[in-house]
């Protein structure tokens, strides 16, 4: 009997999805809707333009339903988009101009929906003067308006006017089935929610992915199946019942890799397999909670941490370093970690008695050390694939510096415990999320066991779903969490810094739009930040001014950057070849970021599997 | 003449059945009866199983309220006393003795905390005193402390429980004494040193017994005044000998002819005139 | 009045009021609870998108508006109990507009089958071997049974799926280790159908059987050794009675009596699901959406789930106390 | 109490083995005072080691000895587990009994209230109140809670116990020999309840440590301190099972089914020595 | 039917021979032994179509002796020593040396009615059951004859059939008590025996049960074997009655002679003690209480109680001899005056 009733094995890729609570809904522009990880976003719907986290340069670019990129006029007021041909709704219907302002009209009159707030403050009128050209007329001068429409990990789809304006209530349209925009259409559902079956159109040359290949993708179905708990989901691959996974702790990798690695690929070859995602876990710290808001501290607490044992405990060794604040992937390594490097090595900081040079360049020779006699061969000699798989440096453990810094800031040590300058013992509860991230609830319990040996009782709180609300209020002291997220395929930094202006920052208890949760407030930094404004997203003056903040981010150490975010995502190399690596990175690898339309494409049959 | 306790038409109607086949049953129909302060008496309740003998003796006794007429003691409506303080006041003076004596103590707990509990509550005594009063109370019934102290019912026979369950209800001093069947789960040798005891109590110590019974032979033997019970019916009432002597009613001679005479000859006649009777219905 | 309609009457007022008591502090509970619903919304619109921090406050703002959280506590649960009472949940705050009730539809079935059967195969399992093992205390086989059982009866749930998953999910993989039934079957009452459901159930329902069989085996042995020296038992033994109609008709099916009970109860609350089972094994029930709800604080949906399983457990006690009387002879109501 | 003690060891296998079982998990769970490393400290020795002269039970994937985690996680997990029991159990007797001997409107408040708790799910109300909770929730709140939710099968059936005692004659008797209520109750009824109560107690215990698992599993544990939902949790995150450090789990489970194995002889002999019947025939009935 | 399986030989031998029986209760809780010598040394046979009635007080071991007849012993009861032989017609049976044979013949041959009989019925099931479980198997008869059989059996007994669908708490403590003789004797048995069957019955339901028992012995010309501690009881129906004090057989003979001339102190007692209707004169209660069969008093048991009681008595157990028409065991056996 096949594994999938009446589908050849042979002909599906079966990738990890989500357990769906509502099987039935498909409305991508309902609240919420437009975050799915079903398949639906990356596999039937589309937009103008597309990033490659993992490209650099201009292959990351990709022009999906636009014909070339965005046209701004002189004060980044209006926004033209030039349209693809040829291109149709997997119903019949044509893809034109008037789908685009009909998405664009429709969320604004309709509060809630997914991208009705951005559009409702920025789009003053949006036009289309003939069927291949939109117009957007902007409320206010805005340089970087298309990131609207351009998708690392997911953005403002355009929807089917012919569907939706029979709708009397579009946000509560189920829009079951859907029609789609790309290569790929729903096939069928389990109402229960635990697989979604999406099949290659007829007519997939007329998509925007389609016009670009030259041959019919072989990936004739591709399944997203939710897969059980991580132990089932290693289980599963390794029986060749689910080809892509997500996400899993690094002890299940490395089961996959021992038990199943004839069959299997990895984003590198060998340890440390995983993905380095373009986003940034850090220390932070709530800068309206004192004493965080005293620089000095923030580098105290820095410079106890020992970071090859978070990086073993964390990801047992497999972790991509990062001392700069922003993920050492994509094109942050040339366009910043390379470049950086000399800086990072000169830096001096102040400890109050002398000046120490905290810059560690050999990290990533001393982890690869630490790991070694595990994976042996694994590890190569050459220090520039070591900086690629481990980053390129970190801070050095400095107890000494860290016991002046904080004597600088007024502390006093009384026996093995840290007081406060008003006299009261210096402990932190060190917020994580939980099991929901497990490598970053590592991380926390061993800093936070590190600080405690020093003198600063640290207790590990776990916040599980009501994380992302704590920080938003600023409910906790110190966390590990992100605040960095970039695009990783272009070096603009406006993805998350446009939102650390001082503007934005709320009172403690009011909720801090996303990204500077730490309440960060530094004159320099909005600087910088006007100044981006400014400046188109593809000027090379982006880079320098990205320089800047790091280099500003350093010396304040606002928050401490650990690592990137290493996914760990095995393929199953039975039925199909050709995932995308670090050494071929054509698309982002996992199956929550909607490039990964790129991927499916791309594979090609094992001619050895197994014929069903 | 005072009236010590007086119940007036007093009927007690149960509820029962299952599920689909529900009924009433009328346990006691209108019973009225009176008992006198001023003479003391040992008053009979005969009547077969579940004539509702053991009803009105804890409708008496205040477990269960009449469903309608009603019961005074001293005046008093039993059904009426709510405030655990009446209700000490009234326990003081109205106590009971149960039927089986090896049921009627915890055998977890020893013999002298019923005594004892007693004292206390109503006599407020503790420690020698109680020790004292509990010594006279057992002197009435030919025992004493030294001889109960500490042990449990098994250790004891049934007669010696059953006097020691009097000597614990004659602590207050009580007026009326309800005692419902304290003999027939005693075995014939100790019935008697029961059955003469109460006796005893109300010629030496003053007390009313109510003795419910279906053993017309100590009934007999020792009452003053006895009612006989059909289904619920008092069908008979009056001088003990007098009725027993002489029943009115088809179902009291019934009764009495039920009972066997302790001589083989003759109680064989009696079974024999027992079977033929029953082959000629 | 007669006496049964009476009982009945308050029997069912008391059910209301269980009812109503239950539901109440559920509500209070889950309107304490931090997770605001909006927050979870714009989080998971905004984590990975690059959306600047003015949209996202109207953004905040419109989904307020939408949820309909706006209100005093008070408005709120006087709302809450006009739509229960109409048996409407309100729309799922995380599925968004899905009535929470369709949802919970969804859900009940799945739930409803596995837990139902295992429940009863655990109640007859566990109750079978705790009466042989009290009736025939000296039967090797029975006593190895019953210390497997005692031992298997401490072992979390959990780690009684897990170590069934692996056994046979990997290292004899004969069996589905997640989901309901096969993929790309659609429900139908054919045999691949009925099949598939079947495989996919077994590990969970092995689960449950293997954790809940203990807490069965041991009341119902302990009910059994007290019964086999009550005065019929011993009788029908010095009657000459064939053992097995003593085991069966003297002794368990005495036993088996308050254990009726036990099982109603079980059945009710097979409407809360089994949380830690259907988290193992991906089971679409509603354990599974009941912890979702949670995460994401849907209080709508939370309530509905808590709410139909307390009516379930309710309706359950009620009911049991009305057959009663039918299944023990010996029991009169009023 | 040292006498009884004594006569059960000598007098009875059951009551020996129990003995010895709970007594060894007990001395070990003890000598977590004695530890070499503080309990939560991690990476301190290699991890991922198998069970070796060295370490008795291996390493965990976080570089702690399975042995001296398990340790300290017995100990809390029984503290937790038994302060559950106790609570419930104080619970379900006053409940039980008063309800079961006052009757008529008592009884019918306590029980309206005892089946409100029963329809009550469990698991969702502990998640909530974990919820509400948060940081305030530590392991005697969450003890608490259990206990509010976990007594009241058990006061059912110890209403049941008293109600058939309530009419037997010796109840009747101490009411007219002027005892109170609690006297009733304590002296002459909870007797006949204590079997109950141990019986259910061994139950509870289980649920409670089958909660506290659970509600690791779902990721709510103190990760503070060291409990047996804790292990299987970090075990969980570490995928043990899968990597094959299965000493990190198996271990813990054996000792809680040697516990609990120990306790239920405990149960059980120690139930045949205070109940009213076996007790009867040693008096001499 | 049943005449013709008795042979001629076996006519005149008794049914039930028991001899030097000794049964123990041996109890070990904990380390607190106790041996209670419930039975101690009791011989006593039983003929064919007699009614043997066994008195004493509580507690004496009358149910004990009885229940070791009947092969019904569970710990901690044990035999200690001495035999139980039955002899019915065709079959014997030892029932100490060989027990699985007992199994066959228990309602086949040989019926027990126990103590408290009237809650010996399966609460949960109706009435009609019981009779299928115990005598269906013996009668080798089809159903709807059985069924007839019984509710012909039932008539005759004066109950009416309809109680076969009832539930056993539907019907009143004596209907009980006469449905389980029915259940005892609707195999017709050659043997009954029978504890208390009308203690806690009320008079009138106690005559109609005992005219019961009578009628169906002499119909089946079966042998009773009966205790009550009521003595009138006895005077009733027994043919022969044995006295027990304390475990042991203190007296036995025929009934009449036992009321008329008793031999032994105790037995005059009991016979003294009983209050006759009409009759107001004082009764004396025995003194003393009953004695503690886990340590009892040495040799003759009754003498701490014993109003004839002399020095012997203290140090030498009187042993069970016969006399002109029965037995008696005191060492100042017919000294007694009956008041
Ligand atoms: N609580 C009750 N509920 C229903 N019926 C009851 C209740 N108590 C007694 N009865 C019924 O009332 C009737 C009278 O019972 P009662 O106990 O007063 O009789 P009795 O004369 O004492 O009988 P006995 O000689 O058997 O003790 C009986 O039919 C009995 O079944
Ligand atoms: N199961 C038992 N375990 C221990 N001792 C017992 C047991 N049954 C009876 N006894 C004891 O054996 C002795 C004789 O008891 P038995 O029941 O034979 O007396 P009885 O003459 O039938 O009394 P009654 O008239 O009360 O029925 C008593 O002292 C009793 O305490
Ligand atoms: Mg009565
Ligand atoms: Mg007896």
């Amino acid at each position: 009997q096949d594994f999938i009733a009446g589908i050849p094995r042979n002909e599906a890729l079966i990738i990890q999805g989500p357990a769906a609570q509502n099987a039935e809904w498909f409305n991508l522009w309902a609240p919420g809707g437009g975050a799915s990880n079903n398949g639906l976003q990356q596999l039937t719907a589309d937009t103008f333009w597309f990033i490659n986290p993992e490209g650099t340069g201009d292959s990351a670019w990709t022009n999906a339903l636009a014909a070339d990129r965005p046209q701004y006029n002189e004060d980044f007021t209006q926004m033209t988009v030039k349209l693809k041909e040829g291109i149709y709704w997997s119903d019949g219907v044509e893809f034109t101009a008037d789908d685009v302002v009909f998405t664009v009209e429709t969320q604004i009159a309709n509060p809630g929906m997914g991208w009705s707030a951005p559009f409702t403050v920025n789009v003053e009128s949006v036009e289309a003067p003939d069927p291949r050209t939109v117009v957007f007329n902007l409320n206010a001068p805005n340089s970087r308006f298309h990131t609207l429409f351009t998708v690392r990990w997911n953005a403002a789809w355009i929807m089917p006017k012919h569907v939706f304006e029979g709708v009397e209530d579009p946000l509560a349209f189920n829009n079951n089935p859907p029609v789609s925009l790309s290569a790929y259409v729903l096939h069928s559902y389990d109402t229960a929610g635990n697989w979604v079956i999406w099949k290659l159109r007829d007519d997939w040359e007329r998509t925007s992915i389609g016009q670009e290949l030259e041959e019919a993708p072989q990936v004739k179905y591709v399944v997203y199946r939710n897969a059980g708990n991580p132990d089932a989901r290693v289980i599963e691959q390794m029986n060749h019942n689910l080809d892509v996974i997500n996400d899993i702790a690094p002890e299940g990798m490395f089961t996959i890799a021992r038990q199943a690695g004839a069959n299997s690929a990895y984003w590198f070859d060998g340890f440390p397999f995983a993905h380095p995602d373009p986003t940034l876990p850090s220390v932070l710290f709530n800068h309206q909670v004192e004493p965080f808001e005293n620089r000095d501290v923030r580098w105290a607490l820095a410079l106890l941490i020992d970071i090859r044992a978070v990086a073993m405990g964390s990801y047992r060794g497999a972790a991509n370093l990062a001392a700069l604040s922003t993920p050492p992937t994509g094109t942050a390594i040339v366009d910043y970690y390379e470049p950086m490097q000399q800086w990072l090595t000169d830096f001096e900081l102040d400890t109050g008695s002398r000046s120490i040079r905290p810059y560690d360049p050999t990290t990533a020779d001393q982890i690869a050390a630490l790991v070694r006699p595990q994976w042996g061969d694994d590890i190569p000699d050459d220090p520039d694939l070591l900086k690629r798989m481990f980053g390129f440096g970190w801070w050095k453990q400095d107890i000494q510096a860290a016991t002046e810094l904080l004597q600088k800031a007024g502390f006093t040590k009384q026996g093995n415990q840290w007081m406060k300058p008003d006299g009261t013992p210096f402990t932190i509860r060190l917020m994580v999320e939980g099991d929901n991230i497990p490598t970053l609830a590592r991380a926390g319990t061993i800093i936070a066991q590190q600080w405690s040996m020093e003198g600063i009782q640290t207790t590990v709180d776990v916040a599980g779903p009501t994380n992302g609300q704590r920080l938003g209020a600023g409910d906790f002291e110190a966390a590990i969490y992100w605040t960095v997220e970039t695009w990783g395929g272009h070096p603009d930094l406006s993805f998350f810094l446009e939102s650390y202006h001082s503007d934005f920052i709320k009172p403690l208890g009011e909720v801090q739009p996303p990204r500077n949760l730490q309440r960060w407030q530094d004159e320099r930094l909005d600087a910088i930040i006007e100044t981006n404004r400014t400046v188109a997203f593809d000027d090379p003056k982006v880079a320098e001014l990205g320089i800047e903040y790091l280099q500003l981010a350093v010396e304040e150490m606002p928050f401490i950057p650990l690592m990137a975010y290493n996914k760990f995502a095995p393929f199953d190399t039975t039925y199909w070849t050709g995932y995308p690596s670090a050494a071929n990175p054509y698309a982002a690898s996992g199956p929550f970021w909607s490039n990964l339309r790129y991927m499916i494409v791309a594979l090609e049959a094992n001619p050895n599997a197994p014929q069903s | 003449m005072s009236v010590l306790l007086e119940l007036q038409s007093v009927t007690k109607t149960f509820s029962i059945g299952g599920f689909f086949d529900r009924s009433k049953l009328q346990a006691v129909k209108g019973a009225t009866f009176a008992l006198d302060d001023t003479r003391p008496e040992i008053f009979t309740i005969v009547g077969e199983s579940g004539s509702g003998k053991t009803t009105i003796a804890r409708m008496i006794l205040g477990n269960e309220t009449p469903t309608t007429g009603t019961i005074r003691f001293m005046g008093e409506d039993v059904s009426q006393l709510r405030s655990r303080r009446r209700r000490l006041a009234f326990m003081a003076r109205v106590q009971p003795i149960f039927q089986n004596p090896f049921e009627a103590f915890n055998p977890l707990t020893t013999l002298d905390y019923y005594l004892y509990s007693t004292a206390r509550r109503f006599l407020g005594v503790r420690g020698a005193a109680a020790d004292e009063a509990l010594d006279k109370a057992l002197n009435h019934v030919g025992l004493s402390l030294a001889e109960v102290k500490g042990r449990y019912s098994h250790e004891l026979s049934g007669g010696q429980l059953q006097r020691i369950a009097v000597a614990r209800a004659l602590i207050p001093g009580p007026k009326l004494i309800v005692a419902d069947e304290p003999v027939s789960m005693v075995d014939a040798s100790l019935r008697m040193s029961i059955v003469n005891l109460f006796r005893t109590l109300r010629d030496d110590l003053g007390v009313s017994i109510i003795y419910i019974t279906h053993d017309l032979a100590t009934a007999y033997y020792i009452s003053d005044r006895v009612i006989i019970m059909h289904k619920g019916d008092v069908i008979e009432a009056g001088e003990a000998r007098a009725v027993l002597d002489n029943p009115q009613q088809a179902y009291s001679l019934a009764l009495k002819n039920a009972v066997l005479p302790p001589d083989p000859t003759a109680a064989r006649l009696a079974l024999e005139r027992r079977r033929s009777a029953v082959s000629a219905v | 009045m007669d006496g049964f309609a009476k009982y009945l009457v308050r029997r069912f007022f008391q059910f209301i009021l269980v009812v109503f008591l239950g539901v109440s502090l559920t509500f209070l509970i889950t309107n304490l609870s931090p997770v605001d619903p909006v927050e979870q919304t714009v989080s998971l619109m905004t984590n990975f998108g690059a959306t600047d921090p003015r949209s996202v406050e109207l953004m905040r703002e419109a989904l307020a508006e939408l949820y309909g959280l706006q209100g005093s506590f008070l408005d709120q649960y006087l709302s809450f109990w006009g739509r229960v009472v109409r048996g409407d949940f309100g729309p799922s705050l995380s599925s968004f507009p899905t009535p929470v009730m369709s949802l919970i539809m969804g859900a009940l079935p799945w739930t409803i089958g596995l837990l139902t059967l295992a429940v009863v195969i655990t109640w007859i399992l566990g109750n079978l071997l705790g009466a042989l093992a009290g009736y025939f205390r000296s039967n090797l086989m029975l006593k190895l049974a019953g210390a497997t059982v005692m031992a298997l009866h401490p072992v979390p749930a959990y780690i009684l799926g897990l170590v069934l998953l692996l056994i046979f999910g990997y290292a004899w993989p004969v069996l589905p280790i997640s989901g309901g039934a096969q993929m790309n079957l659609q429900p139908s009452l054919t045999f691949d159908y009925i099949r598939s459901l079947i495989l996919h159930g077994t590990l969970p329902a092995m689960t449950l059987v293997l954790a809940g069989i203990g807490g069965w085996f041991i009341s119902m042995r302990s009910l059994v050794s007290n019964i086999v020296t009550d005065d019929h038992v011993v009788y029908a033994e010095l009657g000459g009675v064939s053992s097995s109609k003593i085991f069966s008709q003297y002794v368990a099916r005495n036993a088996l009596l308050p254990q009726v009970t036990g099982l109603a109860l079980s059945l009710g609350s097979v409407f809360g699901g089994a949380v830690i089972t259907e988290f193992l094994f991906n089971y679409p029930g509603m354990g599974r959406l009941l912890v979702q709800g949670i995460y994401r604080g849907d209080y709508s949906l939370v309530l509905g789930v808590t709410t139909m399983s307390i009516i379930a457990v309710a309706i359950a006690v009620f009911v049991i106390d009305l057959i009663y009387p039918l299944i023990d002879p010996r029991v009169r109501l009023g | 109490m040292f006498k009884i003690l004594r006569d059960l060891l000598r007098y009875n296998v059951e009551f020996l083995i129990g003995f010895v079982l709970t007594a060894g998990i007990f001395l070990f769970a003890l000598a977590h005072f004695f530890a070499p490393y503080p309990d939560t400290a991690i990476y301190l020795l290699p991890p991922d080691m198998p069970p070796s002269p060295e370490y008795w039970l291996g390493t965990t994937s976080r570089g702690q000895d399975v042995l001296w985690q398990m340790s300290s996680a017995i100990w809390n997990t029984m503290t937790f587990g038994l302060t559950v029991t106790v609570l419930s159990r104080l619970l379900a007797v006053t409940v039980g009994m008063v309800s079961g001997y006052l009757g008529g409107k008592w009884d019918e408040a306590l029980m309206t209230v005892n089946d409100t708790l029963i329809a009550l799910p469990n698991i969702p109300i502990l998640l909530l109140v974990y919820f509400v909770m948060r940081d305030q929730m530590n392991w005697p709140v969450l003890a608490l809670t259990a206990a509010l939710l976990g007594w009241n099968h058990d006061a059912r059936l110890i209403r049941s116990v008293v109600l058939s005692l309530r009419h037997r004659e010796f109840t009747r008797h101490a009411v007219f020999a002027g005892m109170s209520v609690p006297q009733i109750l304590i002296r002459q009824h909870l007797p006949y309840v204590m079997p109950v109560v141990f019986f259910t107690a061994m139950n509870n215990l289980i649920w409670a440590i089958g909660l506290e698992v659970t509600l690791s599993v779902l990721g709510f544990s103190d990760i503070n301190r060291p409990t047996i939902g804790g292990m299987i949790y970090w075990a969980n995150q570490h995928q043990a099972i899968i990597a094959g450090i299965w000493w990190w789990i198996a271990f813990p489970i054996i000792a809680i089914v040697i516990l609990f194995l120990g306790l239920f002889l405990l149960a059980i002999s120690v139930n045949e020595y205070i109940d009213p019947r076996s007790r009867l025939s040693r008096m001499g009935g | 039917m049943l005449a013709a399986t008795i042979d001629a030989p076996t006519r005149t031998r008794p049914v039930l021979e028991v001899e030097n029986l000794k049964a123990y209760y041996q109890m070990n809780y904990f380390g607190v032994s106790r041996e209670v010598r419930a039975v101690d040394d009791v011989t006593l046979t039983i003929n064919r179509n007699e009614i043997y009635g066994i008195a004493g007080e509580s507690s004496s071991g009358k149910s004990t002796l009885i229940k070791t007849i009947a092969g019904a012993i569970t710990p901690p009861l044990r035999v200690v020593s001495g035999s139980v032989k039955f002899d019915f017609g065709g079959s014997q049976l030892d029932v100490y040396a060989r027990p699985k044979a007992m199994k066959a013949a228990r309602w086949r041959h040989l019926s027990y009615i126990m103590q408290g009989s009237m809650n010996v019925l399966n609460p949960v099931r109706k009435v009609r059951h019981a009779f299928d479980d115990f005598a269906f198997r013996h009668m080798g008869l089809s159903p709807a004859q059985f069924r007839s059989r019984v509710e012909g059996h039932l008539k005759r007994l004066g109950l009416d059939p309809r109680v076969l669908e009832s539930y056993p708490h539907q019907l009143s403590g004596g209907m009980r008590q006469r449905l389980t003789i029915a259940l005892a004797t609707v195999c017709e048995p050659e043997f009954i025996i029978a504890d208390e069957p009308t203690t806690a019955l009320d008079v009138l339901v106690q005559q109609d049960v005992l005219a019961l028992i009578k009628d169906v012995q002499q119909r089946l010309g079966s042998s009773v074997v009966f205790v009550t501690h009521d003595m009138t009881v006895h005077a009733a129906i027994a043919d022969r009655i044995g006295i027990v004090y304390a475990g042991r057989l203190v007296e036995e003979g025929p009934t009449d002679d036992a009321f008329a001339r008793p031999q032994h102190p105790y037995t005059a007692h009991l016979i003294s003690s009983l209050p006759r209707l009409g009759d107001v004169s004082r009764r004396k209660a025995l003194p003393g209480k009953p004695p503690n069969l886990s340590d009892p008093p040495s040799g003759c048991r009754f003498h701490p109680r014993c109003p004839l009681a002399i020095d012997r008595c203290k140090v030498e157990n009187p042993p069970l001899v016969s006399r002109a028409t029965g037995r008696v065991a005191c060492w100042r056996a017919g000294e007694v005056e009956v008041a």
